[in-house]
């Protein structure tokens, strides 16, 4: 019964850590203008973020070791730093959107300009991860980050024609005033919010922090295959009320507030409620997921301690990490940098980061010195190879087709 | 696999870049950032691990899994991390108490 | 000597004619007791490839994707084991072996490991 | 040597499609219409909802700055465009002139809202409509 629950806890926390504010921003957005016709890159992503973070559980459930590690000794210390100096930039770059989330959304609440909520929230950001325990903050805005679900009543409740949203799904190709450059743009934007390397970086270490073993491993494939599916048909439940309510009006997403406005919409200022304390539990709760991550690339590569398992002042520079990203974090958005637009960067800079990142787990999963006789087998290692292929096609596109496209105007 | 004998490694695979263990309290310790090898002996062996400006001889080498994990005893591994701990993180309040 | 100074090192039949570049060294935990009453991990030879680079990506092994696999070692050509006893001298720049590239062993005729 | 020929004329297209002055006018019209039209609609959309009581009114209030901040973008990039010849020129005007109107009528629905008067800001619903539908128009001049 026990186990029961926690595999039932766990799922749930996956559902609401799925979603964050870049795939608020990118599925509103994309469905305002693509309606579901680039739907299809959500499903492929979700396929893969499942894949690798299932490699990277099982690595770390078996040997104990984060990705970082296995990037460092695999790709060794110049490639290795290479990757770090790449995915460090784009963690920290998800973590100023996500503050910014936060704070767009106490924003939305109270009418109080974004600029003062932020130092409150990279505060707040900061001593949850100082007092808090891994587990209760995961569990805390995993599940509050739930009430997101309200995305999928709304689509409901709109009462959309089915059909045609079904015949957007099956449609892959651009509409209107779009032409393939924005939409292999998007569809780039889309794949790189949906399998962001930071999802890696802190389910691995999390997978350290909580002391997996063997025994853990169902728990980890559930979260998995469970929960990141089902936060994936969040996104999607993002992208088909934007396609219901602004695709027809010629509404392009551009704030935090147009996103949330289908809600509003089909439910009202009680929905309203509920997707604000959804978006900023998701914003709040990823921005904990990259601060955490920033310190452990850096730490994972430099072999420094790190990790909440144990008290702050014996990971003493795994903090100071932390602390100075979140003080860089706030620097930054004080420029009034438009959030929303950092988070459309971040996404896309995601994608590029991808291929070196996702490398040195399918080589490691294959290692019987890490996973003894839970090894790949050849589906997942076709699969795996598959990914590997997109993954690097996505990351070499990305930057040409940012400049063909101006950034996706 | 203290004691275990014959075991075949690959200095670079096996050694090169792991993640370095405090025997004593499980710590984090670095990581290998180089292997020193005396090729005059007979017969050549490895004599140390190089981390940062330390050297662990290779007599304080406990174990060689998916980590390194040695007895560090008098080195000072720490020396960064105490030197942060000093300076900046035990001035925070709260910095020596476990998370709640 | 550095593990670091020795991978990537030109390795040189007697003729002065470059074989490869060392990729690993092969150790085994058989070598004198230590203090710690472990045995010493001696140096039993070299891992040699013909292109020479130093990442192997723990290939050598037999692990891996099937189809990385063979990328990588597209890359590397051939990877030969090189027992201790034929290596003549190491110098600064170059190690010089006994036997002729003919009769080099390849690495995958090794024992699996 | 043909297909030689053939990029050539290719290249000479494309070149004069890009140097055609009205051409280039179109089509930065049609793309600061339709950056206008997305806050304009988003302004109706908030009114309408705020009518309804499904929306807070310090959160219609934020999404209208917003949408007011977005008209003003999209009206400033096409002002600064050069039009050379007597047909840019018109074009030139109508679209300021359109592109004028949706920022007043979004405007009066900020300071209606900012001041709570909600029948104000309704009274612009079918200015806001209107503005839609004309820069809708100026949207499909070109791709």
């Amino acid at each position: 019964m026990k186990k029961v629950l926690g595999v039932t806890l766990g799922i749930l926390t996956a559902i609401g850590g799925f979603v964050d504010i870049g795939d608020l921003v990118t599925n509103a957005l994309v469905g305002a203008r693509f309606g579901l016709h680039l739907a299809w890159v959500v499903i492929v992503g979700v396929i893969g973020i499942c894949l690798y973070a299932e490699m990277c559980g099982r690595v770390v459930a078996m040997s104990g070791r984060p990705v970082f590690d296995l990037i460092r000794e695999r790709l060794g210390p110049r490639t290795g730093l290479l990757t770090l100096v790449a995915s460090f930039l784009v963690t920290l770059l998800t973590l100023i959107a996500e503050i910014g989330g936060v704070a767009l959304a106490l924003e939305l609440a109270s009418g109080v300009h974004y600029l003062l909520w932020m130092p409150l929230a990279a505060f707040a950001v900061w001593l949850v991860i100082w007092r808090v325990k891994f587990s209760r903050l995961e569990q805390v805005f995993g599940l509050l980050g739930l009430l997101l679900v309200v995305f999928a009543v709304a689509l409901f409740t709109l009462g959309p024609d089915w059909g045609q949203l079904l015949h957007q799904a099956t449609r892959p190709h651009p509409i209107g005033h779009e032409n393939w450059a924005t939409y292999a743009y998007y569809g780039i934007a889309l794949f790189g919010a949906a399998m962001t390397p930071y999802e890696v970086f802190f389910f691995s270490s999390g997978g350290v922090e909580e002391k997996w073993t063997r025994s853990d491993l169902v728990t980890a494939r559930s979260n998995v295959f469970v929960g990141f599916p089902l936060g994936g048909l969040l996104s999607l439940a993002i992208m088909g009320g934007a396609a219901v309510l602004f695709l027809p009006a010629g509404i392009k997403v551009e704030t935090l507030g147009q996103v949330t406005l289908p809600v509003a919409v089909a439910l009202g200022k009680l929905g309203l409620a509920i997707v604000l304390i959804g978006v900023f539990a998701a914003t709040f709760g990823a921005a904990l997921e990259t601060a955490l991550s920033c310190g452990y690339t850096i730490a994972q590569y430099r072999g420094w301690q790190w990790g909440k398992f144990v008290r702050p002042r014996e990971a003493s520079r795994f903090h100071v990490v932390i602390i100075v990203c979140l003080v860089l974090a706030m620097l930054t958005l004080l420029t009034a940098v438009d959030p929303v637009q950092v988070t459309e960067y971040s996404v896309v800079f995601a994608a590029m980061a991808l291929p070196l990142t996702y490398l040195p787990i399918l080589i490691v999963a294959n290692d019987p010195d890490y996973v003894g006789e839970e090894k790949n087998g050849p589906v997942r290692n076709a699969f795996g190879l598959v990914y590997l292929a997109l993954l690097t096609v996505a990351s070499a596109a990305a930057i040409p087709l940012m400049i063909i496209t101006k950034g996706g105007q | 696999m203290p004691g275990e004998s014959g075991r075949v490694l690959h200095a670079q695979l096996h050694l090169l870049d792991r993640q370095l263990i405090d025997q004593a309290d499980g710590h984090l310790a670095g990581k290998v950032d180089d292997v020193e090898l005396d090729l005059d002996a007979d017969p050549p062996v490895v004599t140390a691990l190089i981390t940062g400006r330390e050297r662990i001889t290779a007599r304080r080498i406990v174990d060689i899994t998916t980590a390194v994990t040695v007895s560090v005893e008098d080195l000072d591994l720490d020396y960064y991390d105490d030197w942060v701990e000093n300076h900046v993180i035990a001035k925070i309040p709260g910095a020596r108490h476990a998370p709640e | 000597m550095r593990l670091n100074d020795l991978l990537g090192r030109r390795v040189l039949d007697t003729d002065g004619d470059v074989i490869g570049g060392v990729a690993d060294v092969r150790l085994v935990q058989d070598g004198p007791m230590l203090v710690s009453m472990q045995r010493a991990l001696r140096v039993d030879g070299l891992i040699v490839v013909e292109n020479r680079a130093t990442r192997l990506f723990g290939y050598e092994r037999h692990v891996g994707p099937e189809l990385l696999r063979r990328l990588i070692h597209a890359r590397l050509g051939e990877v030969w084991y090189l027992p201790w006893d034929d290596i003549e001298e190491i110098t600064d720049d170059a190690v010089t072996i006994a036997p002729r590239r003919a009769h080099l062993r390849r690495l995958e005729d090794l024992a699996r490991y | 040597m043909r297909r030689a020929v053939a990029v050539a004329l290719l290249l000479v297209l494309v070149l004069s499609s890009c140097a055609d002055p009205d051409q280039k006018l179109r089509s930065a019209a049609a793309q600061s219409a339709r950056d206008a039209a997305s806050e304009v609609s988003t302004t109706r959309l908030a009114v309408e909802q705020l009518r309804a009581h499904r929306l807070w009114s310090q959160s219609a209030g934020q999404m209208v700055e917003d949408a007011q901040k977005g008209v003003e973008k999209a009206a400033s990039s096409f002002s600064s465009q050069q039009p050379s010849t007597v047909t840019s020129t018109r074009l030139y005007e109508q679209v300021t002139k359109t592109l004028d109107d949706a920022q007043t009528a979004v405007t009066a629905v900020r300071i209606a809202l900012g001041n709570g008067d909600l029948a104000a800001a309704e009274q612009q619903l079918t200015a806001l409509r209107r503005s839609d539908a004309d820069l809708g128009r100026i949207g499909e001049l070109a791709k």
